[in-house]
């Protein structure tokens, strides 16, 4: 994939035009489908990053939702206390957000896979009771973040979900855009390099540690700007918004995307928010009893997740690259 | 002919490790297989007691073909293999890593037999029979792992780099043991060795492999003689 | 990356065009959303499924139950009651959106009993759907006080009496009964806690032994202990728990097992005995003494004219599902709800059933002994408790056989004997 | 002075629990090399079957035992079906470092689902089998009752015989064999594969004992998102890294360790904390002796 490269520039005008199709599209949609396209913006920034860490430098953490949370927490504080221009609130998210991650990833640096994923859900389970130990913070109902009603040069009446809509797609593709160039880096290619091999990586001279270091840091701070979006489609946070539940579905819908590549994030994300709807008129058409209705999602998703892991481990887009290739290699003979 | 391969050839994914090997070797005979690096020696080993999958040809055990034959039920066909490097288990204790090797037939009595025989001939393991084996000397690893191969009473042994990283004197001692024991329990042996002079020298029986082939069969001591080899693989 | 770009926008077009199924709002028929000549369409999200599921899991099924009912015998102004409940596993974050699915998807006429400080707060607050669309969201399962704040929340009407209400009437309760004993309290170290602390506080009582505790961490085996160790080192005489029902649960069965026995008085919200007797983890009868406070009948009251009703209606429209608080709190719910709709009369709009609400919300029949708040310039629920003590069967009896109700407010209103006569119950229970 | 005891049997009564789970962790990890977060979903599924024995025979040594069975088969069926075919998938690319565990969280939704199914998502309570009233010194009421006792007993007993299993019996000489050296293990004639099985049977109803003690002495009942499981979890995890992770000698000490470290600071520093506590636990662990607290060479002991 490092075949065809794309300036920053061009890519630019891809991402655009991405975007421009999604504000097309949308025109046509009600507010539960706009307001549902925020949280797979959502989710595809949160997924991003955990496939920076993990399809990128290797690494894995279940419990990426305390730095979704760190992030809104951040981004409410400021707003509540010194009533900041919301942009510069979502940027101190993401600032916070990144220094929480640099602390947790310079232990993490050291860690292994099944260390780092146990550590870091501890860290989810563990992190919530923080709230209740300073006044500030708002306690178990939170805080309210509140980034106001739509610009009036959008007219009157227009719906607050569409303008977080809006703000969620501008975010996400900023944020994949951005995210592409990096990895296209020099830091990007010395992830993959020691995600592929520790040790030929240090022999050629890479501080492994720092680059791990450094990823997590990226990550973490994505994950804050996912985590201000969230707050900003609840126009609040409280520990609730942020629950373990979030944890393992960044790393379900990373896993769905395929976790060596960003061009698929969008379908752990879409599907994610999709299996409810899903599992909604299964059971409508099925009917069931209502102890399968309430468990159905769950059922779905995590089926879903497995079959993937066992039969497109690397995700469905490498898939296609993968079996495409093979097309070729037969062309080719 | 107790151990008979034909035609086999073996693939590492794209490459040919083992290509169109045949080799015979008769019962209670031991027969040292020596090549310089990579010349498949050990992928040899290692297809004959089941741990690599051949891509044609045939063996023939006692007759009876071992083809696609899974390592663990080898050794219930008295095929022993000693792996590369010291084949033992360092979390367990000496007298563990030789019970394991008497496990499978899963009678305590011959095993504590086994056991005082293996001692009897390796009397260093005896004195440390309760110490973990990661604290042992490569020497007495090396002797534990041929120990462990005893105890499942093989008739067919597989040795791969007895002498790997060893002293010259233990060199010795452990080639000797190799030698005194083909003759005292009846083994056919097939030892796989870079140190081919001292191979051959206990050898009945040498084979030269070299690029998955083989090159040269002879009896081990007009291979001694040969100048080629000598040359080749004796270094003078 | 070419390719990966592609992807990307292709991806992008899936995603567009699995949105594309969705429905567009056609243009909105005469009359109020959700109501048509012959029914109503109420929405109510909370959880089914997930941690907080046990216990509320009942509630929709109750307040359906009770709507049945009614709809058997006719409905209210020939319009029949219908829920749609969608689950939320009591996160905020689903909740919001199932809210604005039971206002756009399902058209609901307006929103029930939403259930948790955190979810109601996010569906109520300023970018809430319940806001953005002028919903109303009736008679919300939450004891935080804020809510009842009409200027805040114009559309939101509260049921419960607040934590800071409950705090404030334990306090006086206190101060008249065990005068010059050393007192001491478990609380939930968060803001329902500190809700009640602020209660404590206005009323003047100071504790002699306070014992926090993290949610959820009642869950970990080595924690209640050290609740009575500081407890007993503390010498506390009386006993104030104001947690959830497992943590007081949690409380009892450690107290039980160091056969502690100080004067226990429990916060309505963790002292439901049904819930703590059904955990099996101590007899009822330790119950007996302990003092607990309720704003309704206890839910094996049979005598009480409601209780009664309820518990036949559960019986017959919601089968095979035991009779507890958390049915009577569904079915109080709906009967509010149905006299709030018989009030707002043929006309039914979402404006005119706040307003019917704020004109007599205060006087609907419905089984709370404390009087109801509800006023053009507030949305206070029940404003006040009864205290009882617990029997051997876990039962709540009032002290001296009469429900002696005290009535105050959240804010710094002093507790007083309340002289409301509860209405007595409409024919059938039914809205007249 | 009665605070320090009760602390401490507090401690030791969970930490006892909190080993057993984190033994089964140990287990898997051992035979496959997987950390199993499904450890706790499958120990829940498995108190079910517990439960539904409870309910018709009334004695809770049946209900144990009928829980450890299904512990046993659940874990046996999942790494036979399940597991070996996951591994052999997902064994290389970026995916072979995480695909396993999160397969194993997909393993945990699925467990959850089928119960909410089955049982429904409402409490179901098991009915402790001793009292739970506290033994008493002189005046004082210890928080150490029968029940806590019987608890002990039956870890300490499950403990005897596993150590017994492992260490005396062939099976165990092959587990042990199996985990640290597959290949040599082969080569001496045992079939790895099944002795794999074998091992996530035994971790199976190791979890699904810990499970069943943890709803006889915990406050609240089980439902298929049961918090006190998802502690069970982690603590499990926490206690099994203390422990190195790859000794069952390790994975009792850190239990026991954990237990007590919780139970002191919730005495003596404060009640808020525990979780936070338990996080700075394994990260100073994993920081200051990433091998485990028992130390390399003792801490592969098997």
């Amino acid at each position: 994939m490092h075949k065809f490269k794309v300036g920053p520039v061009s890519s630019f005008f891809g991402f655009t035009i991405a975007g421009l199709i999604i504000l097309l599209v949308s025109s046509k949609l009600d507010d539960v489908r706009v307001y549902q396209g925020a949280t797979v913006m959502m989710f595809v920034i949160g997924i991003s990053s955990i496939i920076l860490l993990t399809g990128y430098s290797g690494q894995i953490s279940l419990g990426h939702g305390a730095f979704l949370g760190v992030g809104g927490y951040a981004a409410a504080l400021t707003r509540n206390n010194f009533n900041l221009p919301v942009i510069v609130c979502v940027v101190i998210g993401v600032l916070v957000a990144a220094i929480a991650g640099a602390l947790i990833g310079l232990s993490a640096a050291r860690l292994s896979g099944p260390y780092l994923a146990g550590s870091t859900l501890a860290l989810a389970v563990g992190l919530p009771s923080i709230v209740n130990q300073f006044e500030i913070l708002g306690g178990e109902q939170g805080l309210f973040f509140d980034v106001g009603m739509p610009p009036a040069f959008l007219g009157e009446g227009f719906s607050p979900y569409r303008w977080f809509f809006y703000s969620a797609t501008l975010a996400m593709l900023i944020s994949l855009w951005g995210l592409r160039n990096l990895l296209n880096s020099r830091y990007g290619r010395t992830w993959r390099a020691v995600r592929g091999n520790d040790v030929a990586a240090q022999l050629s001279g890479v501080d492994i540690a720092r680059s791990r270091i450094l990823a997590f840091t990226v990550s973490a701070g994505i994950a804050g700007l996912a985590g201000v979006i969230l707050a900003m489609t609840l126009g609040s946070v409280s520990p609730g918004a942020y629950p373990l539940v979030l944890s393992f579905s960044l790393a379900t819908g990373a896993v769905l995307s395929g976790v060596n590549t960003l061009g698929g994030v969008m379908i752990g994300a879409v599907t994610l928010v999709a299996i409810p709807e899903i599992a909604d008129s299964i059971s409508h058409r099925l009917g069931g009893s209502e102890a399968v209705t309430t468990n159905l999602p769950g059922i779905l998703v995590s089926g879903l997740l497995i079959l993937t892991v066992l039969f497109v481990p690397n995700g469905p887009v490498e898939q296609m690259r993968l079996s495409r290739n093979k097309k070729r290699a037969h062309a080719g003979r | 002919m107790s151990l008979n391969v034909s035609n086999l050839t073996v693939h590492h994914g794209a490459i040919c490790a083992v290509n169109q090997v045949s080799l015979a070797v008769p019962t209670g005979q031991l027969a040292a297989i020596i090549g310089s690096n990579g010349a498949g020696k050990t992928t040899l080993l290692r297809t004959l007691s089941g741990l690599n999958k051949p891509t044609s040809g045939t063996m023939n055990w006692m007759g009876e073909s071992i083809m696609g034959v899974k390592a663990e039920n080898l050794v219930r066909r008295g095929i022993s293999h000693v792996s590369e490097g010291k084949s033992v288990v360092p979390a367990l204790t000496v007298k563990e890593n030789l019970l394991l090797g008497a496990i499978w037939r899963r009678n305590a009595k011959e095993a504590k037999q086994s056991l005082e025989e293996v001692t009897s001939i390796f009397p260093r393991l005896g004195e440390r029979i309760e110490q973990r084996s990661d604290t042992l000397s490569g020497g007495e690893r090396q002797m534990l792992a041929i120990g462990r191969a005893i105890m499942a009473k093989p008739k067919l042994l597989l040795l791969d780099e007895p002498s790997l990283g060893l002293a010259p004197l233990v060199i010795e001692q452990i080639f000797q043991s190799i030698k005194d024991l083909t003759q005292s329990m009846r083994l056919t042996v097939l030892l796989v060795e870079q140190n081919a002079m001292g191979a051959l020298k206990i050898a009945d029986l040498g084979i030269v492999l070299n690029l998955g082939k083989v090159v040269a069969v002879d009896n081990a001591q007009s291979l001694i003689a040969d100048p080629v080899v000598r040359a080749a693989y004796l270094g003078y | 990356m070419q390719i990966n770009r592609r992807k990307l926008i292709s991806a992008s077009a899936v995603m567009a065009a699995v949105a594309l199924a969705a429905s567009v709002i056609p243009a909105q028929a005469a009359g109020e959303v959700g109501v048509t000549k012959t029914s109503i369409k109420f929405g109510m999200t909370s959880p089914k499924t997930g941690a907080a599921a046990p216990g509320y899991e009942k509630i929709p099924g109750a307040v359906k139950a009770y709507f049945d009912y009614v709809n058997d015998n006719g409905g209210i102004n020939g319009r029949k009651l219908s829920l749609v409940h969608r689950d939320d596993q009591y996160v905020p974050a689903t909740a919001v959106q199932n809210a604005i699915k039971l206002i756009n998807t399902d058209k609901v006429f307006a929103l029930l009993g939403t259930l948790g400080t955190a979810s109601t707060k996010a569906i109520v607050g300023p970018a809430g759907p319940a806001t953005v669309y002028k919903v109303p969201t009736l008679y919300v399962n939450t004891g935080f006080s804020g809510f009842a704040d009409k200027k805040k929340y114009p559309n939101t009407i509260t049921l419960l009496p607040s934590y800071v209400m409950e705090a404030k009437v334990i306090a006086k309760y206190i101060k008249d009964k065990y005068p010059n004993k050393k007192i001491g309290i478990v609380y939930q170290d968060d803001d329902f806690g500190k809700d009640a602390l602020t209660g404590f506080k206005t009323a003047g009582l100071k504790f002699d032994v306070s014992v926090p505790y993290a949610s959820l961490s009642q869950g970990v085996a080595t924690v209640p202990p050290t609740w009575i160790q500081k407890l007993k080192t503390g010498g506390a005489e009386v006993v104030v728990m104001f947690g959830v029902s497992s943590a007081t649960t949690a409380l009892l069965g450690t107290a039980y097992a160091l056969s502690y026995k100080p004067q226990w008085i429990l916060a309505s919200i963790g002292g439901d005995a049904t819930t703590i007797a059904s955990s099996k983890k101590i007899p009822v009868s330790f119950m007996a003494g302990a003092k607990g406070l309720s704003f309704a009948p206890s839910p094996n009251d049979s005598k009480d004219e409601y209780i009664a009703k309820f518990m036949e209606i559960n019986a017959k429209y919601n089968p095979g599902v035991a009779f507890d608080n958390n049915i009577v709190a569904g079915m109080t719910t709906a009967f509010l709800t149905a006299q709030a709709v018989k009030a707002a009369g043929t006309n039914l709009t979402r404006k005119s059933i706040v307003a019917a609400i704020e004109k007599s919300g205060s006087t609907f029949a419905n089984p709370a002994l404390a009087p109801l708040g509800y006023s053009t310039s507030s949305h206070v629920g029940a404003t006040g408790y009864w205290v009882g003590t617990y029997d051997a069967t876990g039962g709540l009896d009032p002290d001296d056989n009469k429900y002696t109700v005290y009535t105050t407010d959240s804010g710094s209103a002093p507790v007083v004997v309340s002289t409301y006569k509860r209405p007595a119950m409409p024919e059938k229970g039914l809205p007249k | 002075m009665i605070n320090l005891l009760n602390t401490f049997l507090n401690g030791i009564t969970s930490g006892a629990i909190y080993s057993l789970m984190a033994i089964s962790m140990v287990l898997v990890w051992r035979s496959t090399r997987v950390v199993n977060f499904a450890q706790a979903g499958m120990a829940l599924l498995s108190c079910y079957f517990g439960y539904e024995a409870v309910q018709r025979t009334g004695s809770f040594w049946i209900g144990l035992f009928i829980a450890m069975l299904a512990g046993a088969l659940v874990a046996a069926i999942i790494e036979f079906g399940f597991m070996r075919i996951l591994l052999k998938h997902s064994s290389q690319g970026p995916i072979a470092s995480v695909g396993p565990i999160i397969a194993t969280l997909g393993l945990l939704g699925l467990i959850k689902g089928v119960i909410g199914v089955v049982w429904g998502n409402a409490d179901v309570l098991i009915e402790p089998p001793f009292s739970v009233v506290g033994f008493t010194i002189g005046e004082n009421t210890l928080t150490f009752s029968p029940l806590k006792l019987l608890t002990l007993i039956t870890v300490a007993v499950l403990l005897l015989s596993m150590t017994w299993l492992f260490q005396k019996t062939n099976l165990g000489l092959a587990l042990r064999a199996s985990a640290h050296e597959p290949e040599i293990s082969r080569l001496a004639g045992i079939k790895v594969d099944l002795v794999r099985t074998l091992g996530w049977a035994l971790a199976g109803a190791a979890g699904a004992a810990a499970g069943m003690l943890q709803a006889i002495t915990g406050s609240g009942g089980m439902n298929p998102n049961s918090i006190e499981f998802m502690l069970l979890l982690v603590f499990g995890f926490i206690a099994a890294v203390i422990g190195g992770l790859d000794s069952m000698a390790g994975a009792l000490v850190g239990g026991m360790i954990l237990g007590l470290v919780l139970a002191f600071t919730l005495t003596y520093v404060g009640g808020s904390l525990v979780f936070l506590t338990a996080f700075i636990l394994l990260l100073v662990v994993l920081l200051v002796r990433p091998q485990g607290v028992i130390g390399q060479k003792a801490g592969r002991r098997a």
